[in-house]
């Protein structure tokens, strides 16, 4: 694969980070872009978190939490769930690449699953290549459509 | 702030893929970090002194250490820092062996990678704050589910350990699995007569409220203090009143009923005790086929029911227990075979599942202990025994052993030549597994002492030939096509998790997996604790077992009950949700959301605020994510530690572009 | 009676009961009316209604404390922000008198601006103003002109379902009963351009930005204002910076906490005094929760608002397989 | 040097000659929205009427770099952290085109605070003396105008360095600072004939004559301070203010700031970006008490600074510069104009005084 892409995965503490935990216990080697940061459970997860993070730079961002019905907390991934997906929806209108975050989920028995997860999503990052960053890189863009329309 | 970074090599396990020299010499150069070293393992005792060494001497604040997962050592580490005096919360584990070492080839790129994840566990622990327990009041009441013999087991020794304890059992008697084995392995010795005495100290326990025919509705609460409904199901028979005497099974005509204890060999009585040393020994109705429900006529068992037991209106029954701790010990059922279409799929009456041999070799079993074949109710002279069904077979999606079935298949196929001495019994296998105290010496009894022929190798196909199976497959060791005629075929069919034990464990809040057994918290270290505090699990409900093991996890699930009911109270987890009053603008959307009915309205002068009830707050965070304010914080997982760690890998990536 | 009056008398008989009545006045000049607050009988005089009366006046009730007895007059849209308010129980209904009418639509000023400069005209030297029928009569600079009201109705007019008040308490005239049709082309046009072409979009219209929350604060649903996680340390998700991605963080914020809540009542867009279109993204927002979950905020005051609430078994969101 | 004509058809080519080594900054349009951007080949100015936005940022800009710093640690001693601080000062060489003439005069009301003789602000004070004006004189007023309320006129050249008046086919270009003079010096621009002259005069005099009424606002500094403590005055003319800040950041005249380090890692930067008195965070205290809880104390200290603090601290001058955007732009057409008449003109209240 390409040169490493910055992606940053939130995971609910009992289930996915264990799973992620299950597949390094399996050696399922992983390509290495990812980086975990640890939260309680997906319904920890401000949808602005995801925003902030594809806004700020990072070329792809991956949520994953215990199933639904399998939530250490009950209903925190049902509410996770819809807000997500809501973000996952709103990404286009802002410019971004819907394939740039995704989420999932993974229990701590699958290691294997969240082998593939993170395969697969990586695959699809790289397929997608560098974020164009608000700032620096989007203004340039903006200056070059603004000169094409004068 | 003064961090300070102590990276592990795991011996070679981190070490391996990892440059932790590099690793926490550039952590040297992170914000508020006064201090890095790398250290070979740091859970061992010179790796925690050599931490609260550089703890006390560099005056820190904080430690990060990088090794591996927190779910493994970070309640280790967080000790290791009290001991050197510091808050246990002002501590941070940047995971680099399960999420870095072990799953990545590339040194380098894992260098780099271990780096971002410390640095990214500083930027959070420079945001930490020190967070104090608080203690609450526990309900030393354990709730046992499920009553084979680990689930009585492990009430029994929760309720000699003083413990009430309440054993909720979805059949109509306790026993389990085991109690419809004929014998037990390696010692041969009656499974009913070993098991019989633990049902009967169950049912004269005065610790053990037993509800058989119940099962599970709701759980709620949280370790100490779980709210569960039982719902007890109808058995149309008052069991206050029952005294089991058998009279009415004597005259019910419906006698058509699929005969659930036999595993459906034969039929029995709508109304039925399912074998004679069911606990409790009462009658229970089998609504789908008893007459009166069907066609509202007959009524015989009331009129015959000398105490007048008999109701055909009960209505299932809602009881709430409060209870302290859980131990799930549901058990397993067998895969559904019939997916094996090439043996038959369930069509050949002489094709059976071994525990349904089990119960015609019980003498309390449909055939009096007498081997007769389901189709014609001769006596076979040859048995072919499969083994492997539904095990180690990716082609049907089961690809584990299940441990036992070696033993059984070696025990039922010398209490074949024992019932019938002029038998002949053949065994395919793929290896013999049969790891225990006089298990290996068993099987070779089995081939050398009751002469059992073991083919090594799968069989293809199984189909019928004039009145007896044809059994075809492969000698793999004289590499040979092999075609025995067989009387009868018995499948050694693998273990599940019981039926309904996903939805139980969803109730529960732990993990299973996908074959329905439940997740302890470590496969090797915590076998019987699971991912949420209060819950435990013993025997097949985690993974198929034999009896020894089952019987040792019921105990061993009881010990940890029995210690976590040591103490009179509690800590809770300080790692709860917290309001900022000034900020809080009182819409309670946080409160809509919480799944504990944790947060409650409050009025600070005159204004509404929220308020968290920290001995309910489990610590989810989902009312922090909701607070469009930001208004409430959860605790260790605020915005801005979480924001810390975003900022930082972003950083890190600006750095990156601009070099 | 004109429908002015039997307001101003609807008023009159309620207002012994209240502290105060929210309606519009007369503003600056002829194209702008202004919230007016009637405490007397004698302030009913100031009382104006009609196309100019653009203000949502619903975004004033969450200003006063619970207790308080208010009354407000409510355009259609309008009157959703009060549903939406009432099911969140950010006011008590027993403390707000509704006052609605049949609404016509308001003009988008900005329209008016650009129409009228086209034909040479300045709106803001405007010195007389009329709205009859279906045009309208400007007078600036010496110069009359007219234009069809059809090209000066605001968007939101011209797709909008709810002319006549969803609730009110005293409810003046005849109800219109129209409906438009609203398939969120606006949305689909701009998402049919091009990935960067959109960002760059963003990245130009927020580069105007002066990030002076005029479309936060006239917003009815922003409840958090001066507490608003845009402006605070604690927590931090938006610098002291003045850059555009600081400033379009706060326009996701505002989308974000206003998913499944937005009325549309478009007070954020209006009240942007540089003309950025940031309705745009909470009509996003509101288009996929159409989508999802068969839900219009501000109709239904005992609904609950769908990010706040699940159902086990989701209709509409499928899983991802990996 | 006698005053120049700008034919109508040389615009874009004194544009070109002024943008050479310099930021020149025009009204252009954007989506409805008349804001200063830097002039390029193609931009069309927008010179019919007052842009939305000030030309403010082009002096004092929302976001102000004050520093750079950095954290070093000693190799020895990680505990020991070493600062370094780099001061940055960002004064490029621009030409603000296209004003109005309240534009250009708002920066005296800065001057007066951040270039004085005993405090010297060097960001601003640089970009000031970096920066010229070349302002549009007005000939018809909107709806919003009252500079010559506050002392100004539409066609005041106070502030500016350059003057345009509109006259056939062009503008007459005076200078009206020495380093306006430099800027003539250019040759799309040709010397005024005396009809030109006279025509500029002529729309000077009509354009003042155009404006409504002027009221004078003196008298209100000290009315306002009257009504400092009275409470239901303010709470009254601020009801149907939103505590947005859109008046004061559009405002030529506010120049309140607020200064935040913002770090990453082991470096940072010490900005500066505007403030607006209209929010809560404003006085807001660390404590958490707030002297200036309610919108009625906020907009009270914006009026009230504007219209009497201010013109008593620098005797005289009033802190507003008439342009209106505080009204045209309100979302709920909150006018100052309004309130400062109405504090002239209404009783005080002293009930509840001791």
């Amino acid at each position: 694969m390409s040169k490493e892409l910055r992606i940053i995965g939130f995971l609910c503490n009992w289930c996915s980070y264990g799973g992620a935990d299950t597949a390094g216990v399996g050696r399922f080697t992983q390509p290495t872009d990812l980086r975990i940061v640890r939260l309680p459970c997906s319904g920890r997860i401000d949808p602005l978190f995801v925003l902030k993070t594809l806004t700020g730079g990072a070329d792809g961002v991956l949520v994953s939490g215990c199933h639904p019905r399998d939530c250490h907390y009950s209903e925190g991934n049902f509410y996770a769930r819809r807000r997500l997906e809501m973000v996952k929806r709103f990404l286009p209108v802002i410019g971004i690449d819907p394939g740039r975050f995704e989420y999932t989920w993974v229990s701590a028995s699958e290691g294997q699953r969240w082998q593939t997860v993170v395969r697969g999503f990586t695959e699809q990052v790289h397929a997608l290549g560098p974020i164009q960053r608000f700032g620096k890189d989007a203004a340039a863009m903006a200056a070059q459509l603004a000169a094409s329309h004068a | 702030m003064k961090i300070g970074v102590f990276i592990c090599h795991c011996g070679s396990n981190i070490a391996g893929t990892v440059d932790v020299a590099k690793v926490a010499e550039m952590a040297k150069s992170l914000p508020e970090v006064a201090f890095a070293s790398d250290t070979m393992y740091a859970c061992s005792e010179p790796g925690q002194e050599g931490i609260i060494n550089a703890i006390k001497e560099k005056g820190l604040d904080g430690a990060v250490v990088a090794s591996c997962t927190p779910r493994m050592h970070g309640p280790t580490f967080m000790r290791t820092v009290a001991r050197a005096g510091l808050n246990p919360y002002m501590f941070e584990m940047a995971n680099i062996r399960e999420h870095v070492s072990w799953i990545g080839k590339d040194k380098e790129a894992n260098t780099a990678k271990a780096l971002d994840l410390v640095r990214m566990a500083v930027a959070k622990l420079a945001r930490n704050k020190p967070l104090f327990a608080k203690s609450f009041a526990i309900n030393k009441r354990v709730l046992v589910l499920g009553g084979g013999v680990a689930g009585i087991q492990a009430a029994l020794d929760c309720a000699d350990g003083g413990l009430e304890v309440v054993l909720v059992e979805k059949t109509t008697t306790i026993g389990g699995k085991m109690a419809k084995l004929d014998k037990t392995f390696p010692t041969v010795d009656c499974s009913c007569c070993i098991l019989g005495p633990k049902m009967v100290d169950v049912a004269q326990h005065p610790n053990i409220t037993l509800y058989a025919s119940a099962e599970v509705d709701e759980i709620n609460g949280y370790v100490g203090n779980f709210q569960v409904k039982v719902r007890k199901k109808p058995t149309y028979v008052d069991w206050k009143l029952c005294t089991g005497c058998g009279a009415c099974l004597e005259k019910c005509p419906s006698k058509k009923s699929p005969d659930l204890f036999n595993e459906f060999v034969g039929t029995t009585t709508a109304i039925n005790i399912p074998f004679p040393q069911a606990i409790p020994k009462k009658a229970s109705i089998d609504a789908g086929s008893c007459i009166k429900f069907k066609t509202g006529k007959c009524g015989v068992c009331a009129k015959v029911c000398p105490v007048k037991a008999i109701n055909y209106e009960m209505e299932p029954e809602i009881v709430t227990e409060e209870v302290g701790a859980v131990i799930a010990a549901t058990g397993y059922d067998l895969m559904d075979w019939t997916v094996y279409e090439q043996y038959g799929g369930g069509r050949y009456k002489d094709v059976i599942t071994s525990l349904q041999y089990e119960r015609l070799l019980s003498a309390s079993g449909p055939t009096g202990g007498h081997i007769k074949r389901p189709s014609d109710g001769k006596e076979p002279k040859t048995v072919v025994f499969i083994q492997c069904v539904g095990s180690r077979d990716k082609s049907v999606g089961r690809p584990y052993c299940s441990g036992f079935c070696c033993m059984y298949t070696a025990k039922q196929a010398i209490l074949t030549k024992d019932h019938i001495p002029d038998s002949e019994s053949y065994v395919f296998y793929m290896d013999i597994r049969a790891p225990g105290k006089m298990y290996d010496e068993f099987t070779r009894r089995a081939m050398e002492e009751y002469g059992a022929k073991y083919v090594r190798g799968r069989v293809s196909m199984v189909y019928p030939s004039g009145g007896r199976y044809v059994v075809r497959g492969v000698d793999t060791l004289a590499g040979t096509q092999v075609e025995v005629e067989a009387d009868l075929v018995v499948l050694a069919v693998g273990a599940e998790g019981a039926a309904g034990a996903a939805h139980l464990a969803e109730k529960l809040r732990i993990s299973y997996d996908s074959y329905g057994f439940y997740m302890e918290s470590h496969p090797k270290l915590k076998p019987v604790e699971t991912n949420t505090a209060g819950v435990y699990v013993a025997g097949c409900v985690q993974g198929p077992k034999d009896i020894p093991t089952s019987v040792a996890q019921g105990s061993a699930a009881a010990a940890k009950v029995l210690a976590l009911f040591s103490k009179d109270q509690l800590q809770s987890d300080p790692q709860v949700s917290s309001v900022d009053l000034k900020r809080c603008v009182g819409c309670m959307k946080c409160a809509m959301t919480c799944p504990f009915g944790a947060i409650k309205e409050q009025e600070v002068r005159g204004e509404i605020k929220a308020q968290v009830i920290e001995t309910m707050c489990q610590g989810c965070g989902l009312c922090t994510a909701t607070c469009p304010q930001g208004a409430i914080q959860l605790q260790h997982f605020t915005d801005n530690q979480i924001l810390a760690e975003i900022n930082t890998l972003l950083e890190s990536e600006l750095e990156e572009t601009q070099g | 009676m004109p429908i002015l009056d039997e307001l101003k008398a609807a008023i009159a008989k309620r207002l012994p009961e209240l502290d105060v009545v929210i309606g519009w006045g007369k503003g600056f000049d002829a194209l702008h009316h202004t919230p007016v607050f009637i405490t007397s009988e004698a302030d009913l005089d100031k009382l104006v209604l009609g196309p100019l009366s653009v203000q949502n006046l619903a975004t004033y009730l969450t200003r006063y404390p619970k207790t308080k007895k208010i009354g407000v007059v409510v355009k259609g849209c309008d009157s959703r922000s009060v549903v939406q308010l009432l099911q969140e129980k950010l006011i008590n209904r027993e403390n707000v008198v509704v006052f609605g009418f049949p609404c016509e639509g308001v003009v988008d000023l900005e329209k008016v601006k650009r129409a009228f400069e086209d034909q040479g005209m300045e709106a803001a030297r405007v010195s007389e103003a009329s709205f009859q029928g279906d045009r309208c009569t400007l007078t600036s600079g010496g110069k009359a002109g007219s234009l069809p009201m059809a090209d000066l109705w605001a968007d939101k007019c011209n797709r909008c379902q709810y002319h006549d008040a969803v609730i009110s308490d005293e409810f003046v005239g005849q109800r219109l009963e129209r409906k438009a049709e609203d398939a969120y082309a606006d949305v689909a046009a701009f998402e049919a351009k091009p990935l960067a072409e959109r960002q760059a979009f963003w990245q130009e219209q927020m580069s105007r930005c002066i990030r002076c929350y005029a479309c936060r604060n006239a917003c009815p649903l922003c409840v958090c204002r001066d507490q608003c996680i845009a402006q605070t340390r604690e927590p931090n998700w938006v610098s002291q910076r003045t850059g555009v991605e600081e400033k379009f963080m706060f326009q996701m914020i505002h989308a974000s906490h206003l998913a499944g809540r937005c009325t549309e009542c478009g007070e954020c867009e209006r009240a942007c005094p540089v003309g950025i279109p940031i309705l745009l993204l909470k009509r996003k927002n509101n288009k996929e929760i159409l989508e999802l979950f068969d839900y219009r905020a501000g109709i239904d005051p005992e609904a609950k608002p769908p990010l706040l609430a699940f159902k086990v078994e989701e209709e509409k969101i499928n899983e991802r397989g990996w | 040097m006698s005053a120049k004509y700008l034919a109508q058809g040389d615009l874009s080519a004194w544009l070109g000659a002024l943008a050479q080594g310099r930021r020149v900054l025009v009204p252009v349009r954007e989506n409805g929205a008349v804001v200063f951007r830097p002039y390029g080949p193609g931009t069309k100015p927008v010179l019919t009427r007052q842009a939305d936005s000030p030309p403010k940022e082009s002096v004092f800009p929302s976001t102000e770099r004050l520093m750079e710093f950095s954290y070093s640690k000693d190799a020895e001693n990680l505990g020991k952290v070493a600062l370094d601080i780099k001061e940055t000062v960002n004064a490029p060489a621009t030409v603000v085109f296209g004003g109005r003439p309240c534009d250009a005069r708002g920066f005296t009301v800065f001057d007066r605070v951040y270039d004085t003789k005993t405090i010297r602000d060097p960001y601003y004070a640089e970009r000031r003396a970096s920066t010229l004006f070349v302002t549009l004189a007005c000939d018809t007023p909107e709806t919003t105008c009252f500079c010559n309320s506050v002392g100004s006129s539409p066609v005041d050249a106070d502030g500016s360095d350059v003057l345009l008046t509109p006259v056939d086919g062009g503008w007459l270009v005076e200078a009206v600072s020495e380093r306006g003079k430099a800027l003539l010096d250019a040759p799309a621009l040709k010397d005024a004939t005396a009809a030109a002259q006279d025509q500029a005069k002529a729309a000077k005099e009509a354009a003042e004559a155009a404006m409504p009424p002027a009221w004078d606002a003196a008298p209100a500094a000290a009315k306002l301070l009257e009504k400092f403590d009275d409470m239901g005055f303010w709470d009254d003319v601020s009801a149907k203010c939103i505590s947005c800040g859109a008046c004061t950041y559009l405002c030529p005249t506010c120049y309140c700031f607020t200064v935040t380090d913002e770090r990453s890692g082991m470096k940072g930067e010490r900005i500066r970006t505007w403030d607006t008195c209209m929010s809560f965070q404003f006085t807001l205290e660390a404590s958490g008490h707030n002297p200036r809880p309610t919108k009625a104390h906020r907009l009270k200290n914006r009026v009230g600074h504007k219209f009497s603090y201010y013109p008593d601290i620098h005797k005289g001058p009033i802190a507003c510069c008439g342009c209106g955007r505080c009204i045209k732009l309100c979302p709920v057409s909150v006018d100052i104009r309004e309130i400062v008449r109405l504090a002239m003109e209404l009783p005080t209240a002293t009930a509840g005084k001791p």
